[in-house]
Parts: structure tokens; C-alpha cells; sequence
């Protein structure tokens, strides 16, 4: 759908006045659910996002069990007034496709193989929706599933990309989706530094790709920083004063 | 379902009969209520409700639809109650089972049959077009009492509502053509306004176990009510929901165990006393009085 | 949905002719089907309902068996000629939840902790409604239950009462439902004198609904007796008159 | 299914091979048949059937609806079946399987394709709205032959059925505005009138075990056909419609076995001549001849 | 829906020029799918049709295993695009009937009892609909099985014949279906020459019976001699032709 | 999923090791690639397509029917897939589960994106009828790389593709009393015309195992970057559609695997490169150029 909005301006300023690399406003809170074994809370822009983790536990029914690993079933949903025009409960085909490509990213960096026969389950609700509840949903199931202590090679993290008006830039907000001319979701397991989510819609020049591919890879370790920050204060608040300084150092370093 | 240790359910059976719970309060007491409104920017109204660790958010999205033919110059609306797996980990996903369509009717009634919304102010061409309110319960956290927190959610989601003339003006200029009757409407209404609200009945629910009954019983209750693993047990589960004027405005009783005439008569009074205190919070958290 | 229907006139006479803690006219038969295990045909006014046991087998499917239990499946469906406007075969909303609560309130008065790991079902078919399905339902399935043999404390069994016109009246018909003030249907187990089904829609003062769970707690202890007379006419039909009197009489003196 | 001890199909097995059934009848014999109509006060018609100890209830409910676009001045009949589980422990809730489909649009094809219901007689307003009959069949109590007691029973409620002409004046009156023709149609029919039928073509079930043909099969003669627990069975299923002029209006094979051309023929033929029975007492039972 | 058009003409031709008792035009072909165990592609005037077995395996739910044999699924299933107007993905009522009465008449033929446990699936796709699709379907799927190796007694085969404008005539085209008297598929065991599938609508006298029961079966046994020779022909094609003559003969001479 | 023995996997991913593929292809090569069009006569378009043993159809059919209101002058499209249980012995009948919803999804945004369908050509009637295009996948033989094959069939199929003018003329006339302004489209497209199509994005799949990327994987070397049956295979795919001028149209990355940039940069040129070979096949099967 086009329209003759001016996404960008001459001096490279965004509908929101942000610049071309600027994200939109991210919060994150870690452990915000009392039955939960892990959970976050995030708002990135517009978007308002929960993530719970349970397990793992006995993976049912039955015959889903794999005897060698663990299966992680994220499920991405859309709740009902998230959006502007009221979507009907339950799943529907974009829900479908966005809760098997976040399961399989997860899958790269969870050490699914320490727990056979279990299922580790990843509900993320979407309670307020603005562009980019993909990313946000990815990101706050990194910190849901650090927060469920599930062990994992890295926590994922996820920004996108995208071009407006011809201009290649960070984090697409709601107009810029709807009248841009590609988005560029990307997630990253940053400590091993490779892709586990990818989409492409739009239209893009091998140049223009790797603009944003780089944007959107800066963009994750921006928000990587985020994830340990939430958690980092999630465990100040359980935990002594004293001993966090300890126990944490260790792993900013890294 | 979780199954509770015997060991608990033993214990929290002795406490109940020395008038005692785990967490310290009586019979009749609620744990900590708080309201928080406009918490989704997309929904024309919302309010996330917590009581003690059990936290519902409730959406309220509006559309212009058709009348039904018995009453075609009033508002419709609908309530939904999604379960979902975030919540708990004995929710399942998939369509509504038996309990969230019990939650979703049991909400629905408390706002239908005592009229809350006014839906006769919610025609916009008289026979042709009104105001249809979806309102959509959506579980976070559980930890007991749904019944309760899910209405209260559903009362604060309606009260921070505005209809949403601005984001239907298209349709209403479209309309125009067709039914030229919605001038009225639209002169009385140029932009958004509050949806129009009745008095609120309050819904108070206590369990029965172990010959003693409990008001905003917590999980653990619940599922000593519930009988889990317990085959003797008969639990039994009531809601009550009252008006300003103390009058009985709706009822529910459930679980498979059983109650005396004394007892429901006696959490009738309680349910009153409560639903009072819990109205003030609501109109606290909603600004009104 | 109000009306200017006058529900109720001067000499508290309603638009049926009853008076106001009358019942209306009530059938009940037992065995009436050569399949099922236990059954029961009962015309309650404009009301005609089949109820039919099957049970206790083992539960399938087997995951929802409880080792120390008998669950209750009751379903209530109504036929889609039942009503004025043909209903959508198949259960709605409604019929889910009133076969949860007539579930409960059967699983009060069965013995199922003596049929472990099984299921008794109860098919409960509306055939012809009028107002009151459910508690016409309950009671038909109070006696199929007794007619199949399985063990109860009691025979459970219900009655509405109501408001119409601002008076408090005994078992409503479709108008008063429809144009009513109020409905409060009541399930009772007699013997124990407990309530095992309760739901009320509608205004009632503290004194309204003393009144209504009076008539309706009367209502169910008329119909009780129905019910016990259905089933001793079902007995003396299949057995020697003689031995009847010696084996019934102690039954009714309780 | 249940399964019929071996010891009982053997049993049958031998009393067909000399010629006889366990309850005494000929092999082209039916039970009792029993036909009640008018048993439902809001149905538009209505009627229970009894073969033996089967018994099944038929629904009939009409609406006003749209033609579909090739026969734009004919009424829509539609058939539905369910085998709810009051019937049997073998029926199971849900949405309809093979079974339920199959019996369903069998009889939907015995008075569909004999065009019993005569619908060019059923247009309200031509192009644009139509009678919709929908004919309900309610399986009460299941022993054996459901093919012939459903399709009697939906014969009977129609011809139980009055157009509710008194039940959708409202409708016809807020139609008089759009669509003035309606009246042409208003003025022929000013209240309720007799469903417009043609002579109704008879259903008639034979199953074939052991090699013999028997009608009107019961429960246990129809698993021994369906091969319940026995590996070699091959038994098959016929239905066989026919109308007054001993005619074929529709045949339906079923099951995993087979028969010969002799044995279909021979089947119509006592098909003719059950059928001329059956159709007297159907005629009987509602009043015609 | 009846119709002005004339079916047949004064000399007994047809619409499309066929005569009385003449099939339309079929093209068999075996062994076309690569993943199959069995398969067969099949058309039959203008209906194109795929068959594929896959076979004898575990059966799946284990609770719908029979101790005694195999279980027979047949699956006929028309894609969205094989009709005039766009039909739904998914089974319709009529594909669930016609599903029914094949697999019916497929265990007839099957050596079920060889495999007690399992299942065989017959998978049947109408890629273009041109009326006659059942009979298409059966005959496509006899030849899959036999292409599969699966043991039968018979290669099962179908055709129609009916009555237009009061004439009987063999295999109905689009228009002679629509708009004819009578159609009377049959299925049928050829070499016990029994009957294994048979449906009638429409209106026939029993001479005319008789006449088109005659038409049918005539038109099966030709059919049954092209699905051999697709056989034979598939055989050829993947061994020495010397020891085709010698292989294959004896089965032709039966 | 049907699993690969170890010996057959480990075989693969050594041969890979050595840069070499099992059936002798490059790491970069695609399987023959065959197109066939006008396969089914009761679409409006078809194909039928094999790469390798992979065979898919894909069918095109078009209807009337309203446009989305934010694009009242744009017909509108709609992809679907069906993975029938006839191409695979995994392939479960039932509605299309996630792995058929991310194939049909995939498809319909290469389409959609590139703007392949002039939709804006497609309107009948502004703001009240436009043409709704179908387009249907059927997979009929399932050796590997699905999205490239179905990618393919419903490109072909749009190419061969006319809008069916003659098919719908008694609905047109029908309109021509409620919508005049149909006389215009009508004058413009007397008959039959071919779909209005622009230029098309070519999909190119990859997968990635044991460290090599391969492009038109088969089945066995899919089911080995799906680790089936190995805990340690962290197996990926990539999707990448690009145009004429190279530029990207759509990314698809799948499994429970990861890439680097730099190989994501590689798939991105041999999809440019490999894309332009098949595009030349598919101009060639259409006629085009």
C-alpha cells in the first residue's frame, strides 16, 4: 500500500524525529510474572509484550517426545485489542508462521540436547502492537528463558531493519512499515555472532542490504546490552547488594 | 491440573478448622486489589487488575455492526475469555474448553443482565447500524480467583472506554450516503466521548472446603476446593454479584460439591460487604465520585 | 429485553392461569429406551426432554482417566428443531457451560469413588424447549441415573423460581423468562438438603431471593416425588405386583 | 462397535443358512413400524419413527432465505444427521463423521433427487428470496437400520409440515418495502399452509451375511455384516428407494463386501414390495388417501 | 435442474458425438510419482485424476489398529481449482461420502488379513473435474495398488452409465449429468465379477435398470483391460523385454 | 519425518566435506528443471512443475468479490497450499499445519511484495467489485526444496493465466443495473484477457549442513540440515528472491539453525545468478521473450 507521505525528511529525520540509526524507546523487565518459571515484560515503541517460559517438563502428548532432545514450542499470539481493528481470538496464518520461525531460532542457542524428552514451552502475548512485535517477541523470549535459568550458548536478540522513502533505517515504526519499501526483521545469537531469524519483504539492492543488515545487527547488540541490564536488576533484587557486584562483574565482561 | 501435596492440603484443611488461612487473612478477606486503566494504546478502553499474585488484563475494542432484529436500536456485546498457556501451565492453547467459556459467560451475564453498558445510547442509524463492544478477558498471571479479577478487569476496561468517533469518521462519511439519519447521531457525538455506564453490580466469589468457606480464595484453595487427588473431597464454588444497593444481581454456583441455604444466605451478606469496598477502589482507580 | 407485556394481573394470576407457586404440567418416564443403561422421557411444559446413561466403562481416551474416580460427562444438546429459530447442530457456548455445571452437581450425588478409572456419561437431548432446559434436564437425568442403577446418596433434582412483574413466582414459562425480572434455577439434593446447582440472572432483593429459593427449594421436593413415582411405575412394570409393595414401600417412607 | 461374541454370530450365521433369523422373521420381513408425528410443538413439522427398537426423531424448521443463482426461483433443502450418543455407546459427540455424512445425504438424495418437496412452489420472491427447509434427523435409539427409519421419519415431518406463515409476518412486512412483489405471494398464502409434496418414493435396507439377504437388518444383524471381529466377513449394505410405480429413485451399496447382479435384483424387487407397505402406513399416520 | 437442451439427437448421438454405449476417451498411466509406493494418473474425458498408495505400514493412531487386518483409507480429495467455481480446501461433505464408499469398496478386493495392524492409504486428488470423478477414482486406484505390489483378488474398476432425455446411455459427460434423468456408478470386482461399488439417482424403471447395469459393467470390463495394459506397460518399461512376454502372459490370459 | 540412517547421513555430510553431492551436482546447481502449463482446464491458469523428482501444480482461479477498503481499487489475491498426504508418506491429511502456512505464506509475499499482479488492473467496479485471484499449490511428488518448486508453478500458472471475461458475463450483465460504471470495464475487455503481470522475482533455496551451503537441496540432504534424528545438526535454510536487476525481493531464513553474514551474502549472489537461469526457463515455457 502506498501513500504520499513523507516518511523522511531532508535532513534525515524520521516521523517520529528519530535520526535513520535511532530505536524507538525499549523497556525491559525481567521475572515480572508470578506463575511463570521465567518471564519479561518489554515496550519497544508502541509495542507491549509478555513472555512467559515453562519447563522443561515430560513433553506432551507423548509422541511428541524426541528421546535425544528437547522441543521448544514458542507460541506468538495476538491478543484480541492489540490492534486497531479487533482481531478475532486464536491463531491465525501470520501467527502460525512468525510462532515456527521464533521456535526454530530458539532452538539454535537453547542446549536443547541436556533435556530429552521434555518440552520447554515460550508464550509471548502481544498486548499492544506497533511494527515489530517479532523482534520484540524474539527478545523478550531471550529474557524470559535467562530469567527460567534454561541454559542456553547465548540469549537471542532480535532488531529490524528497513528502507523508507529510499533511506535504509533502524527499527520501522507503524507508518514506516505500512508505507516503507522493506522491513528487515534480523535475529542474532550475539556471542557466536550468527543470524538465527531472517525475513525480507520489499525491495532491496545488495548495497542497501548491507546497509541494514549492519544496522540491524548494531541494533541487536543495542538491545542485547538491554536484555543483561533487565536481568542484572531482576537478581540485584533478589539477591545482596554485595554479592551481585561479585557474581555479575564476571559476566558484563564478557 | 497441579497437584498439591497431601501434606499442604492437610495442612491448610487443619488451619481453616482453626478459623486460620496461610496467608494470614480472614474468612472474608480480599488480598491486595489494584486497578491500572489505559494500559493498551490500541484498545478503545483497557484496565490491568491484580489481586494478590492473579493478574488480568481486559481490552475493550469497538466496531460498527447490524442490530439483532428484537432490538434493533441497541448496542451489542460480546465477551470473550482467552485462557492462555502465559498464565499458567495448566492452560492449554487452542479454542475455549469448559472453564473459559464458564469464565467469559459468568463475566458477560454480570455486565449483561445487570445493564452496565447503556445500550440503547449505542445506535447510531436506528434499525441499521449501532456500537458493538467486544470485550476481551486475557489471563497473565494465576494464582485463584479468576471470576473476580476477570469482572473487575472488565468493569475498569469499560469505564476508561471512549467510543471512537474519530477512528470511524471514514465510515461515518461513507454511511451518509445510505442512511442519511446518522446527521443526528453525529452532531450529538463530533468526537469521542465516554461510553455510557451504568452502576456497577461487583462479583465476589468464595470456595467451600473443609466445612469452611473462603472468599478470594488463592490457587491453592481453589485446588483444595477443586478436590484435587482428593477423592472425598466436595468443594464448591460461589460468586455472587451485588449492587450499590446491595440487591442480588447475579449468581453462580460451581464444582461439584454442595452448599446449605444458611451458607449461601451467609455469603450473600459477605459478598455485599465486599463488593462495597471493592466498588471504591474502582471508582477510585476510574476517577469517578 | 423489556416488554409491555402484563406477566402477572390483579388476582396474581399468570398468563398460563397458574397461580404464583404453581408448577406447570410435568410427565416423567423411566426406561424408555431399549439401548441405553438407564433413561428417562420428561414433558415439563413446552419443554420435552430424553436423557440417557451409559456407564460406568472404562474412560477413554485413557488420559482422562483418575485412578480414584469415576468421571461425570454430562452433555446437554439441544436439537435444532427444539427452538424457534433452527439452532446450528453441535454445542455453542451455552450448552458447554451448562453441561459443566450439571456435571458438578451430578458428580455431588454419584458414588464415583467406587468406579475408579471409568466414565458415566449422561446424554441429555432437548427435544422441545420452552424455559427451564436445564432444570428439566437435571431431573430427567436424575432419574435415568437411578433407572441405570448407579449408586448415589440421592436423586438429584431442580426447579426454577423467578421474578415477573416485580412478584416472586415458582418455575417461569418462555414469556416470563423472556420479559422476567429475574431467574433463579436451583438443583437439589433432597435427602442431604443441600443445593448442588444455583445460578441467578436478573435483580433480586436479600428478601426476593429468600422468597424465590423457598418456592423453587418446594418446587424441587414436588418434583422429587415425580421422579420416585416414574421409577416405581418403571419397576412395577417389570416386576410381580406383589413383590413391589413389600420391596418399594420402605423406599418411599425415608 | 460392540463386539458380538463369536459365539452369537456363529449362532446367526447357522439360522440363516437354514433360512431363519433369531426373532422369527422372514428374511424380507420388517420389525413393527410405528410413525408419530407432530411430537414437537416448535418445529414446523416433526415426527417420530420406530423400526422395532429403533427410533428416530425428524425435525423439520423453514427460514426465508436467498435462491441459489441457477435455480433463482426455488426453495433450498437441506439435510443434516446426527448420531448423538443418548443413541448409542458407540455414537460419540462431535462433529459428524462418515457415518452421520453418509445416512445424511442418503436421505437428502431420497427426496432430493425424487423431488418429493416441490420447490418451485417454495419461492417468495422471485431472484431474490426463498423457503429454506431444513430437515433435522435425531437418532434416539439405535438398534440396527438407520438408513430406513431416518428416511421415513424425515418423509412423516414433512408431510407433518405447515409453511410458518404467521411466525414470519414481521419479516414479510419489513420485506413488503424492498420487495413489492412479495405480494402476489402474501395474497395466495395468507397463513400457515400444507408443505407442497409429490408422492414420496420408499427407502428400503437389506444386508447380506453368509450369503443371505435379510431387510431391515437389527444391530446385531448389521455387525455381523460390518465384519465385527471377524476377519472373513465380507457382508454388504443395499438401499433401494422406490416410488408408487415401483420405480428406482435411488439406491445406495455399502459396506466392504459385495453382491451380484441376481442379489440387486432381487433386492429391488422385495424393495417394490415393502416399500408399497411402508408407504401405506406412513399415508396412514399423516392423514392422506 | 432441468434444462431446454437436448442430450441426444434423432440418429442417437450425444452431445460430443459419442454413440449410446461409447466411453469417452481414458489414458491410464502407472508408476508416475516418485515417492509413492504405488501410483497412477489417470484421465477420463476431461477428468484428470492422481492416485497414490502408500502401504501397508503401522497404523496410525495405534488405537485404530485392527489385530485381525489392515485398515483401508481412501482419500478422495478435489483440489481447489478442478471446478468451475473455486472450491475450498478440505474435505466437503460429499468427498467424506465418497471417501466412505471407496474405501469400502477397496477392502472388498484387498488381501486385508495378509496385514493385520496396519494401514494402507489411498490417496486420490481430482486435478480436473469433468463428471464421473468416483468412477475415475476407483479405477485410478485400483491401478495404484497394483502398482504398489499390494495383494488383492481382483483389480477393482468403475464406470457409470444413466439415462438422458429417456435414453439409457454408458458414462455421463458434464452436461448429460447435470442435466440428465438417472446416473448409476458401479464398482466392480471383474474377474468374480461382483459388485463392489454401486449408487443410483435419478429415476429408473427396472428394465432400464437392467439395461444400464448391463452398460456399466460392459464399460468396466473394457476400462479393466487399459488398466492391465498400463500395468504391462509400466512393466515393460523397467525390465528385459524378453521377460515381459514370458511374465506377463499367463496374467492376460485370465 | 522418515529417517535417514546415520550410515546415509554421515555418508552426505562427508561427500560434503569433499564439496561433493551425492547425485554429482556443484554445491550451487539446481536438479532439471521442467514447466508445463495449461495442465487443468477448469482454472483459469495452471502448471505443473518439476525440479527433480519434486513435483508441484499449481491452479489459478478467479471470482468477483469486494475489495479491502483501504485499497478500494485493487483486486485482490490469495495463496493457500496443500501438503496432501498423495505427495508424501509424511504429509498428514487435515488443515494445512505450520510447515504448509510458512510454504504458502512464502510464496504469497514473493508474489505480493514484488507486486508481480498488477492488482490495480483488476478493478471491475471502483470501490464495489474487483477481481479476487486464487492461486492454489498442490504438491503432488515430494523429493526436496518446495518453496523454489511451488515458487515456480504459481508464477508459470499466472503467466498462463486469462482473466475470465466469457465465464462471468451473466454476472456482469446482472451488475449492469446496480453499477454502470461496469460499462466501461466492460467496453475495455470485451473477452478473455491474459492477467496483467509485471516482471518476476525468481526464489532460490538453500540449505546449510555440516558447514557447506547447497542450493535445490533433495530430500535427503533436507532431512539432514533438519537433523533429523541428530542432536548435534544445527542445520539451516535460506530463501532469497530477486528480480532482473538483482535486486532482493524477499528473504526467508528456516530451521533450527544459524548463518554467518558472509554466507548469507554467497546464497544472495548464487540466488541472483541461478535465478536468472530459471527465469530464462520459465519465459521459455510461457512464451515470454
Amino acid at each position: 500500500m502506498k501513500s504520499d507521505i513523507k516518511l523522511i525528511d531532508g535532513h534525515g529525520k524520521r516521523l517520529d524525529g528519530r535520526k535513520a540509526d535511532e530505536l524507538r524507546k525499549i523497556k525491559i523487565e525481567a521475572g515480572v510474572l508470578h506463575r511463570a518459571d521465567g518471564s519479561c515484560y518489554l515496550e519497544w515503541g508502541g509495542n507491549k509484550v509478555l513472555a512467559a517460559v515453562y519447563g522443561p517438563r515430560e513433553a506432551i502428548p507423548k509422541h511428541t517426545q524426541n528421546p535425544l532432545k528437547a522441543i521448544v514450542n514458542a507460541r506468538y499470539n495476538m491478543a484480541s485489542f492489540s490492534v486497531e481493528d479487533r482481531k478475532r481470538p486464536g491463531p491465525d496464518r501470520r501467527s502460525v508462521e512468525i510462532s515456527k520461525v521464533i521456535s526454530e531460532a530458539l532452538e539454535r542457542v537453547i542446549l536443547i540436547e541436556q533435556f530429552p524428552r521434555t518440552m520447554i514451552n515460550v508464550n509471548i502475548e502481544v498486548l499492544d502492537a506497533e511494527a515489530g512485535t517479532r523482534c520484540a517477541g524474539l527478545t523478550a523470549a531471550g529474557v524470559a528463558l535467562a530469567d527460567a535459568g534454561i541454559p542456553m550458548i547465548d540469549i537471542p536478540v532480535a532488531c529490524a531493519a528497513g528502507k523508507i522513502d529510499g533511506h535504509v533505517v533502524l527499527d520501522l515504526g507503524q507508518k514506516e512499515d505500512n508505507f516503507g519499501d522493506a522491513d528487515l526483521p534480523l535475529g542474532l545469537a550475539p556471542r557466536i555472532n550468527e543470524v538465527i531469524l531472517l525475513q525480507m519483504d520489499g525491495h532491496l539492492t545488495m548495497d542497501e542490504f548491507n546497509k541494514a543488515f549492519e544496522l540491524a545487527h548494531h541494533g541487536c547488540l543495542v538491545v542485547s546490552e538491554m536484555q543483561k541490564k533487565a536481568l542484572l536488576e531482576k537478581y540485584e533484587s533478589v539477591v545482596q547488594p554485595e554479592e551481585v557486584v561479585q557474581d555479575v562483574q564476571p559476566e558484563e565482561s564478557e | 491440573m497441579t497437584v498439591i501435596p497431601s501434606i499442604k492440603s492437610d495442612y491448610l484443611g487443619k488451619l481453616a478448622e482453626q478459623g486460620k488461612r496461610i496467608d494470614g487473612r480472614r474468612f472474608d478477606e480480599y488480598r491486595k486489589i489494584e486497578i491500572e486503566t489505559h494500559v493498551v494504546s490500541k484498545a478503545e478502553g483497557s484496565a490491568r487488575v491484580r489481586i494478590g499474585n492473579t493478574q488480568v488484563l481486559a481490552g475493550i475494542k469497538m466496531d460498527i455492526g447490524e442490530p439483532y432484529s428484537d432490538s434493533p436500536n441497541s448496542g451489542v456485546m460480546t465477551t470473550s475469555a482467552e485462557l492462555v498457556p502465559l498464565a499458567s501451565p495448566d492452560f492449554e492453547a487452542g479454542p475455549p474448553g469448559g472453564r473459559a467459556i464458564e469464565l467469559a459467560r459468568v463475566v458477560d451475564r454480570g455486565i449483561r443482565e445487570s445493564q452496565i453498558i447503556d445500550v440503547d445510547k449505542l445506535c447510531v442509524v436506528p434499525d441499521e447500524k449501532v456500537w458493538m463492544v467486544f470485550i476481551d478477558i486475557h489471563i497473565l498471571d494465576y494464582d485463584g480467583n479468576l471470576f473476580d479479577t476477570a469482572s473487575l478487569a472488565a468493569l475498569a476496561a469499560l469505564f476508561s472506554t471512549k467510543v471512537p468517533m474519530d477512528r470511524f469518521k471514514p465510515l461515518f462519511e461513507k454511511l451518509k450516503d445510505t442512511c442519511p439519519s446518522i446527521n443526528d447521531y453525529l452532531q450529538q457525538h463530533p468526537t469521542d466521548y465516554p461510553l455510557p455506564l451504568r452502576e456497577p453490580p461487583i462479583s465476589c466469589t468464595s470456595v467451600k472446603f473443609n466445612n469452611v468457606v473462603v472468599f478470594d480464595p488463592s490457587l491453592d484453595e481453589e485446588e483444595i476446593a477443586e478436590g484435587i487427588g482428593d477423592v472425598r473431597s466436595h468443594g464448591a464454588r460461589l460468586t455472587v454479584a451485588t449492587d450499590e444497593k446491595g440487591h442480588i444481581r447475579a449468581m453462580q454456583k460451581g464444582l461439584n460439591g454442595s452448599f446449605t441455604k444458611e451458607e449461601i444466605q451467609k455469603a450473600i451478606k459477605a459478598s455485599i460487604d465486599n463488593g462495597n469496598e471493592i466498588r471504591q477502589i474502582l471508582y477510585k482507580s476510574v476517577g469517578k465520585k
